[in-house]
């Protein structure tokens, strides 16, 4: 059983939390272009195209039948193995910030 | 080739004869005129049409372990043509034809089972859904039928009649000549008849590289040497994303994780394929005797061949739900296999970006049903490359175009669908 | 005219007896107060100047001024026995009280019947006296909180209630219980 | 002759407790202790059962899980259960056993024929036959073949047993409780750690069972099993399977309670399924014993040679004849050297041309053996031993041939992970290949085949899982039992000669022979997987535990590779079968899934509600006052809608708190339309899409205060838009002031709509303006009765002039009971979902399938409502060709045109004229009857949409063969102006 550590609540079984798939990819800034269709590519790839690593790979979680706070989980998808979780809203601020 | 038959059965019986080798296991030649990489279903059958309809033979089928050992040799082996998106019906009503003559076309016994499969509603909304379904299919010359709850019960009594059940039966689509085939064979009696046509297939060989003149690929590395090819075709499913990133290129695929799962042996019981409608899950029983079921992905990306506990719970759960009895019966195995799932739940069979390089992978759950056409359809294109119009929709950029082929309607996210 | 109605009304039948009793804690409330980003330490000093000391860990309650005070997540509180108020710049109030039913289970089993549908470890070196967690039974959020030796309340969601009810009634049944 | 008996002494039964059993009707005794395999060898033994292709005649032939042939169906009717190896049935009063796989009995089977046709049987002769001569022709097969093939049979009635699962967690886990396992549990537990000791059996000791009572090895186990007992950190579970190991350090563990009788009526479950994490795991799993594979080597009587020792020293169960044991090692003289000691005939042939004199020491031994054949088809009555050259040796009357081919390390548990097990030269085993950190294995699964090496690599095991834990107490020293100590070693030599190329078997309930393993080599079926899936080798219910290592030796022979290239096959959980009830617990029947209720569930309930399953959701369908069946209360239900006034429970709506100074910044952000400037006090209709356009949901959100929104989603997607809205600002926004919350459960709601609806609230609510001027169309109202607040809505799903009035969950109901009071002068009633669904489609707004999850914004006609100026979630995917392309499919109206016909949902909709083929143009998603128009409507999705309008098309439903006409409209059929909104 996947224990995902929940940066809130401790490590739980996985099957409390959704999933949300790849954290790495950065979404494309919100506001509309000044030409219509400027920024299709880039939403384009955001949702239907994936490196889909064989290895480590950061993807969201979020804690539904706990605290419902969406994180960030770094996890071996060769193994399975749990590397690292980042409370989501932190991950995201840093990403921002340089 | 020595022909299966009773007869040949006999005869080795008597004189105690040796069989042949079913497919040969030649060394890799340095070229090819085209290679094929992935010895799973739809690589093997690939290079049987290619032999048997376009009669390109120098080709090599490349397999990193032994051939089947990917989700051909793991799934549920469920065959239906009950589709309702164009480009998916007929796509798939193709296959279920050519899976009707498939063990007289390999000489070798598929197995196909035509029980039919029952997809269960469990409510009047839900029966609409199947109706719309039904309809499609029948305005395609497909079979289909629309069962109230007392035919179904007819049909099925074994099944959660009783008033006790969270949410009752309350009708289903039925498509008689839906079924099952027997997993292993196909790809075994793919690689025989390729083999015998001159194909190489090649095991415990790995892609590792392509060969690039170019943007163009003319052959791939492997872990056996290096192999030349005019045209190279993917056909590797849940490792899609890892082989056409050695070739730099990022796929609208991600891999996940099915579970399959199969009880001890009894006699017979479950006569049809069922697919339960309150949740994903789909039960039938193998010739050997076992119940073989499954349900949903996992849910999340990965490439272990293993899955969560809860899963399994799960899916028992669903089982005693539709089968009560199943309760007492006890599970044999449970097993796992790599699904390479899209956004839209539809496949790719299509040319990429690099010249001479082809795709074919994104099954999701319905690669194995996909075998024959996607064999058929995927040798004309490496053979001619040119589309085949049965397959014409499945385009890596149709979600670009916003042609998308949602067949479920569960939205742009690869564990959903 | 109006009452305030339990979604369990109705429902709680004597059980079998047996060394466990379950029932309804009635006569709560509860709000959820969070701050908004940016604002964090100004409303944690506002509410430190209402109730007294926060909780600094999420999962162990503290009390303070009359009232219970939970760290569930960011700056994020669970309070029950009165309101707070908080500015709107500073964070978000809301309540709670009808969004739950709160039920318990007490007796030498309860941990063990809590066991058959949360996945938590309730040994006392895990979860002692005083712990929480916020966790799901039988496919709906609940909150666990450990309020006696072998006591625990566990908040439900409303229209969850009845089947956590039943499911509860149903998870007691091979170790005995009562209905109070 | 009978083959076995029972001693008058000695054993672990209960002599003083007789159990009655049956066996195919027949009235047997056992005792207290005994398995249901016991019993039998005690009365006699014999054939038990027959093989699955060849029905061959079989005995039992091991003591534990790993026993392939003598498998039973237990009881009958609902609670009958096929395939339970009589090795791990314990003996229980009045269980009822019946053979398998032979007719009309195992004695004498009439399907035995098959060995006749042994030859056209081999490996996949499946694959080759049975395909002509029709295309179809399997099918005619297949009902052959299937009803052959199989092994019990089981019920169809629903199982009454109860199921039980749990969720548990340990510092320390051992698995087993040989000499190994408990020792590491002694170690860790009286180092301080929270030790639970999983045994699968009814007893612990594992292979120390195999001791004589009152012995210093007896002495040995007993004392620890009481020290452990003492220690309350300790759990001992017995009975109790560890079925698998998966990630994160958790396994599945299956506890049998079959032995209490356990009532369902109480509660009490037959087997317990119990979910287990623990920080460290000591796997003391044990071997288990390899056959010989020599001609007829699957005859009653020939047995493992420690299933043999078990069964003297725990049965008292011994053969009632000579024995013969048969080894390539050291570990069956223990066996010997028992049946010695309790004055047994027992001959030792020995494969080795050399053995140490210390073990062979009072023993009648035959170095540089080899067995040839057994005699007698029913039981071993004699055996055959031959020179290494093949020269004959000796022949040896024998009632028992035990056999030792070696030990196969029970290396399952460790390999479930993915890590392939490692070969072991010096003990010619497969050990665990590797371990996570926190896993660590000891004794005969490590290859640790010595007694004393087994205690203190599991000692040290047990003490070092609990010092990484943190845990300092002291272990003290744990000595072994001075008994004479028997190890494993001996030489790898399974496969004896076979001049008469009799039936050699490898896996005995699969039927596979050395002679099939030859011919999958030949055929070129040579990688072990493939030899195990053509020849189904492994494949049983005991997973090949006896045969998996055997046959790919003799395969890596075949290729003249060694065996750890060769390799094993995937180990998979479960390690024994598991009932399927035990996985699932008690989310059976109403308990499968939770049901959600609204909080005037009760009330509808008691009041003539009808419900129907809405997801998780029992929605009101419609009231039993308007009719018995939803297909005629609905329509009264209307009317009184659109006639007169109703009210609805609308309390399934998803609710969301949002609040935070950028809150309308963000529901401008989600919404297509424009949410920035809607001013306190007004609602408005909102659309939302996925990033890929396609809409997500629709709801109304009012604005309360500055900073306070009280958003309505679908029922339906309520829970996707909560996690969507969180997950935006967690992740994209995590700049946004805003926070947002569930309060779906916080409070009930009512929608009261019809021409009467504001009489009927200024009924409910005295002396409150309600007129449009104080409560216009989109306008909200708040307020308190009796100091419980009240939310009022003025908004329209009906299409007539309606309310959604919102109190506290909990006073919901007093509330309801209140407005009906009140407005009963007016003839209010309740309506339920049916209605409402019906009167949303008269009114033209899309809802269920018109909404799935392939449609966009301009698929359902609301393009329009979309910014122009704004950005909004989904905006760029929007413009993508296919979306936009003038013939695709969109929103319209039908209206029947056949009287006396129906429209239905599913239909396939093509222009008047076209061929019926093919995809169609269109579909219909939802369909009433209208009262208005006095016909049936539908909301369909129809290529190239209202262009279209006026046409005639035809709707096709050739699941029941009709096709019916239909003119395509507005989707809006009543008060398109929207008059009736705004009175
Ligand atoms: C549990 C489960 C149940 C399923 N049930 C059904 C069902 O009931 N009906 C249905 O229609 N479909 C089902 N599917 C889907 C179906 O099995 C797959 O879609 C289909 O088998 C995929 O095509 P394939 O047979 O070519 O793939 P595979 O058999 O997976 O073949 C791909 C091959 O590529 C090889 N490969 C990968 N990387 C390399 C490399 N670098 N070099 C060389 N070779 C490589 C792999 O080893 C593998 O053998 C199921 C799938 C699973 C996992
Ligand atoms: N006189 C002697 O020479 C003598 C006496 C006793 C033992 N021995 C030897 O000592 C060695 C050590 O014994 P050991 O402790 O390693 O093995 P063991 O066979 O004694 O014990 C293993 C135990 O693990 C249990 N088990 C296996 N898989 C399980 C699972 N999945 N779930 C629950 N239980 C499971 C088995 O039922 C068994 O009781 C053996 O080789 C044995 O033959 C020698
Ligand atoms: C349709 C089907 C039926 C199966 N039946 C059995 C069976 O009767 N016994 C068995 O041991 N395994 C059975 N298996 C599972 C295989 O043993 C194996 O687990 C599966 O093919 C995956 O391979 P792996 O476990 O080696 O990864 C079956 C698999 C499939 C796809
Ligand atoms: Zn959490």
């Amino acid at each position: 059983m996947l224990r995902i550590p929940c940066p809130w609540c401790g490590e739980r079984d996985y099957n409390e939390f959704r999933y949300g798939g790849d954290a790495d990819k950065v979404r494309p800034p919100f506001g509309k272009p000044a030409v219509e269709g400027a920024d299709l590519k880039a939403w384009h790839d955001q949702v239907f195209v994936f490196d889909n690593p064989k290895g480590p790979h950061k993807e969201y979680w979020q804690h539904v039948q706990g605290c419902r706070h969406w994180l960030v989980l770094e996890r071996n998808t060769a193994t399975n193995q749990v590397l690292q979780a980042w409370p989501a809203r932190e991950f995201a601020l840093a990403r921002v910030k340089p | 080739m020595t022909r299966y038959n009773a007869f040949a059965l006999l005869s080795h019986a008597l004189t105690g004869k040796k069989w042949p080798l079913a497919w040969r296991s030649p060394a890799p030649k340095a070229s090819y005129d085209i290679v094929i990489v992935g010895g799973g279903g739809h690589g093997l059958a690939t290079a049987h049409y290619l032999a048997k309809n376009h009669g390109i033979t120098n080709v090599a089928v490349i397999e990193k372990s032994y051939i089947g050992s990917g989700n051909v040799g793991r799934n549920t082996t469920l065959v239906r043509s009950n589709y309702q998106m164009p480009g998916n019906t007929e796509f798939f009503e193709h296959s279920l034809k050519l899976w009707e003559g498939l063990s007289h076309d390999l000489n070798y016994n598929v197995m196909l089972s035509q029980r039919g499969q029952i997809v269960l509603a469990h409510g009047p909304v839900q029966l609409d859904v199947l109706a719309r379904k039904g309809n499609t299919m029948r305005l395609n010359g497909i079979d289909a039928e629309l069962l109230d709850r007392g035919q179904v019960q007819k049909l099925i009594p074994y099944c959660g009649f009783s008033p006790e059940s969270r949410w009752p039966i309350y009708g289903a689509l039925l498509q008689r000549r839906a079924g099952t085939a027997r997993h292993d064979a196909v790809a075994w009696g793919y690689a025989r008849s390729a083999s015998e046509a001159g194909i190489d297939i090649i095991e415990n060989c790995e892609v590792t590289g392509f060969v690039r003149d170019g943007d163009a690929v003319i052959g791939v590395e492997t872990t056996r040497g290096r192999i030349l090819a005019a045209r190279t075709g993917i056909a590797v499913a849940g490792h899609s994303s890892q082989v056409a990133a050695l070739a730099g290129l990022k796929l609208p695929v991600e891999s996940h994780i099915l579970q399959a799962f199969v009880s001890e042996p009894i006699k017979p019981l479950v006569d049809h394929v069922i697919s339960f409608g309150a949740e994903l899950f789909y039960i039938s029983q193998s010739d050997k005797g076992g119940l073989v079921f499954g349900g949903h992905i996992d849910g999340f990306n990965t490439y272990t061949q293993r899955g969560q506990l809860p899963k399994v719970q799960t899916v028992m759960e669903c089982l005693v739900a539709l089968i009560p009895a199943a309760a007492r019966l006890r599970l044999l195995r449970h097993w796992g296999g790599i699904q390479d799932m899209t956004p839209d739940g539809s496949p790719f069979i299509c040319a990429t970006p690099l010249p001479n390089l082809y795709l074919n992978g994104g099954w999701c759950y319905q690669g194995f049903k996909a075998t024959p056409a996607s064999g058929t359809t995927y040798a004309r294109l490496l053979a001619t490359g040119q589309d085949h119009p049965l397959a014409a929709h499945f385009q890596l950029d149709r979600t670009m175009r916003g042609d998308g082929l949602d067949e479920y309607g569960l939205g742009n996210w690869t564990w959903k669908q | 005219m109006f009452e305030r109605r339990s979604a369990l009304a109705g429902a709680l039948h004597a059980g079998p007896g047996g060394p466990l009793t379950i029932g309804e804690v009635r006569g709560w409330t509860l709000w959820q107060v969070t701050a908004q980003p940016g604002a964090e330490a100004a409303m944690m000093s506002s509410l430190v100047a209402q109730v007294g000391a926060l909780p600094d860990k999420v999962g162990l309650a503290t009390q303070g001024n009359g009232r219970t005070l939970m760290l569930v997540g960011p700056a994020q509180y669970l309070l029950s026995g009165g309101p707070v108020t908080v500015s709107d710049a500073e964070g978000a109030v809301v309540e709670l009280t009808h969004a739950r039913t709160r039920l318990y289970v007490e007796g030498p089993d309860a941990a063990e019947v809590l066991s058959r549908g949360a996945p938590l470890d309730f040994h006392d070196s895990a979860f002692p006296l005083g712990a929480f967690a916020q966790t799901g039974i039988h496919h709906t959020p609940v909150l666990i909180y450990r309020v006696g030796a072998a006591r625990y309340e566990i908040d439900a969601l409303r229209t969850f209630a009845l089947t956590l009810w039943h499911w509860l009634e149903d998870a007691c049944l091979p170790f005995g219980f009562g209905v109070k | 002759m009978k083959g076995f008996k029972r001693l008058p002494s000695g054993g672990r039964i209960d002599r003083a407790k007789a159990i009655s059993f049956t066996l195919d009707g027949k009235a047997k005794q056992g005792f207290a202790g005994d398995t249901l395999a016991s019993a039998l060898l005690a009365g006699g033994g014999g054939v038990v059962g027959r093989s699955f292709k060849y029905h061959r005649p079989r005995g039992v032939m091991t003591a534990g899980p790993e026993e392939p042939n003598a498998l039973f169906t237990l009881g009958s009717g609902a609670t009958q259960e096929p395939n339970i190896p009589g090795t791990q049935a314990e003996l229980l009063e009045g269980l009822a056993a019946r053979t398998q796989n032979g007719w009309p009995s195992v004695g004498f089977d009439v399907m035995a024929i098959n060995q006749r046709f042994a030859k056209l049987l081999t490996a996949g002769f499946y694959y080759k036959t049975f395909m002509g001569p029709r295309k179809r022709s399997w099918m005619l097969y297949e009902p052959f073949i299937r009803k052959a093939a199989g092994l019990g049979e089981a019920s169809a009635d629903p199982d009454p047993a109860r199921y039980d699962t749990r969720r548990a967690f340990t510092e320390v886990l051992v698995v087993g409780s040989g000499p190994a396992g408990l020792a590491a549990a002694l170690a860790a537990a009286r180092a301080g750690a929270r030790v639970i000791l999983a045994e699968q059996d009814s007893d612990l000791g594992g292979s120390l069972l195999s001791e004589p009572v009152g012995s210093a090895g007896d002495a040995w186990r007993a004392t620890a099993i009481a020290e452990l007992a003492a220690l309350p950190q300790v759990t001992l579970m017995t009975r109790t399977t560890v079925q698998g190991l998966y990630d994160g350090n958790t396994l599945g563990l299956l506890e049998r309670r079959d032995h209490l009788s356990p009532d369902p009526a109480k509660g009490q479950a037959r087997q317990v399924f119990t979910t287990l994490t623990a920080q460290r795991i000591v796997f003391a799993t044990g071997a288990i014993e390899r056959p010989l594979v020599f001609a007829d080597n699957d005859r009653p009587g020939v047995m493992l040679a420690s299933s043999a020792l078990a069964y003297l020293q725990r049965y008292a169960v011994a053969p009632s004849g000579p024995a013969l044991v048969v080894t390539n090692n050291d570990s069956a003289y223990r066996t010997a050297h028992a049946f010695k000691a309790a004055g047994l005939q027992v001959v030792v042939a020995d494969t080795r041309a050399t053995v140490d004199a210390a073990l062979t020491a009072g023993l009648e031994v035959e170095t540089a053996a080899r067995l040839v054949g057994v005699s007698g088809a029913h039981g071993v009555t004699a055996a055959r031993l031959a020179r290494a050259d093949g020269s004959f040796l000796r022949a040896l009357p024998s009632t028992l041939v035990a056999v030792s081919g070696g030990w196969s390390p029970a290396v399952h548990l460790t390999s479930h992970t993915g890590i392939k097990p490692r070969w072991d030269a010096a003990t010619a085993c497969f050990l665990p290949g590797g371990f996570a950190a926190t896993h660590a294995a000891c004794g005969a699964v490590m290859g640790q085949f010595a007694l004393g090496q087994a205690i203190a690599a599991g000692f040290t095991a047990g003490r070092d899982a609990a010092a990484a834990l943190g845990h300092a107490g002291n272990s003290g020293a744990l000595a072994a039992p001075d008994i004479q100590s028997f190890g494993a070693a001996g030489e790898p030599l399974w496969r004896m000669p076979n001049p008469r190329h009799r039936k050699a078997f490898l896996d005995f309930q699969n039927d596979v022979s050395d002679k099939d393993v030859a011919q999958a080599f030949d055929e070129g079926y040579r990688s072990v997987e493939h030899l195990k899936r053509y020849t189904t080798l492994g494949m049983g219910t005991d997973q090949g535990k006896t045969s998996n290592i055997n046959a790919l030796a003799i395969m890596a022979g075949l290729r003249d590779v060694t065996i750890p290239e060769a390799g094993t096959t995937t180990f998979r959980p479960p390690y024994t079968p598991t009932a399927i009830g035990a996985l699932a617990g008690r989310a059976v029947g109403k308990h499968f899934r939770p049901i959600r209720r609204s909080p005037l569930h009760q009330w509808q309930e008691a009041n003539g509600g009808v419900f129907i399953e809405a997801g998780p959701w029992l929605r009101c369908w419609y009231y039993t006052w308007a009719g018995d069946s939803a297909a005629s209360a609905y329509i009264k239900e209307m009317e009184l809608v659109r006639r007169n006034v109703g009210v609805s429970d609308v309390s399934y709506l998803g609710k969301i708190d949002v609040q935070g100074p950028d809150a309308p910044e963000f529901l401008n952000r989600v919404y297509v339309n424009g949410f920035a400037k809607l001013p306190v006090g007004k609602a408005r209709y909102g659309v939302m899409l996925n990033d890929d356009a396609v809409a997500l949901d629709d709801g109304t959100t009012t604005r309360l205060s500055e900073n306070r929104f009280f958003m309505t989603t679908t029922t339906a997607q309520a829970g996707e838009v909560m996690s969507w809205l969180e997950f935006l600002l967690e992740t994209a926004w995590p700049e946004l002031r805003v926070q947002v919350t569930s309060i779906t459960d916080a409070w009930g709601g009512m929608a009261v709509s019809g021409p009467n609806a504001r009489k009927a609230l200024e009924l409910t609510f005295p002396g409150r303006d309600l007129s449009s001027a104080a409560l216009p169309y989109m306008g909200v109202l708040e307020f308190a009765v009796e100091g419980v607040p009240i939310r009022l809505i003025r908004l329209s799903f009906s299409g007539e002039l309606a309310y959604e009035v919102y109190t506290p969950a909990d006073y919901t109901q007093d509330l309801w009971e209140h407005l009906l009071a009140a407005a009963a002068p007016l003839g209010i009633k309740p309506y339920g979902l049916e209605a409402l669904a019906s009167l949303r489609i008269e009114k033209g707004h899309v809802a269920g399938l018109d909404l799935d999850h392939r449609n966009t914004l301009d698929d359902i006609g609301l393009g329009k409502m979309a910014g122009k100026e704004k950005d909004y979630i989904g905006r760029a995917m929007r413009f993508r060709p296919k979306l936009q392309a003038p013939e695709r499919w969109s929103l319209v109206g039908l209206e029947l045109l056949d009287a006396g016909q129906k429209l239905r949902g599913g239909s396939i909709l093509f222009p008047q004229g076209a061929e019926l083929k093919g995809h169609g143009h269109g579909w219909i998603t939802s369909v009433t009857w209208s009262i208005e128009l006095n016909k049936y409507i539908a909301l369909a999705l129809y290529d190239g949409g209202l262009k279209h309008a006026g046409e005639e098309i035809v709707c096709a439903y050739p699941l029941l063969n009709e096709t019916v006409r239909a003119k395509v409209v507005s989707p809006h059929f009543i008060d398109q102006e929207g008059k009736r909104l705004h009175v």
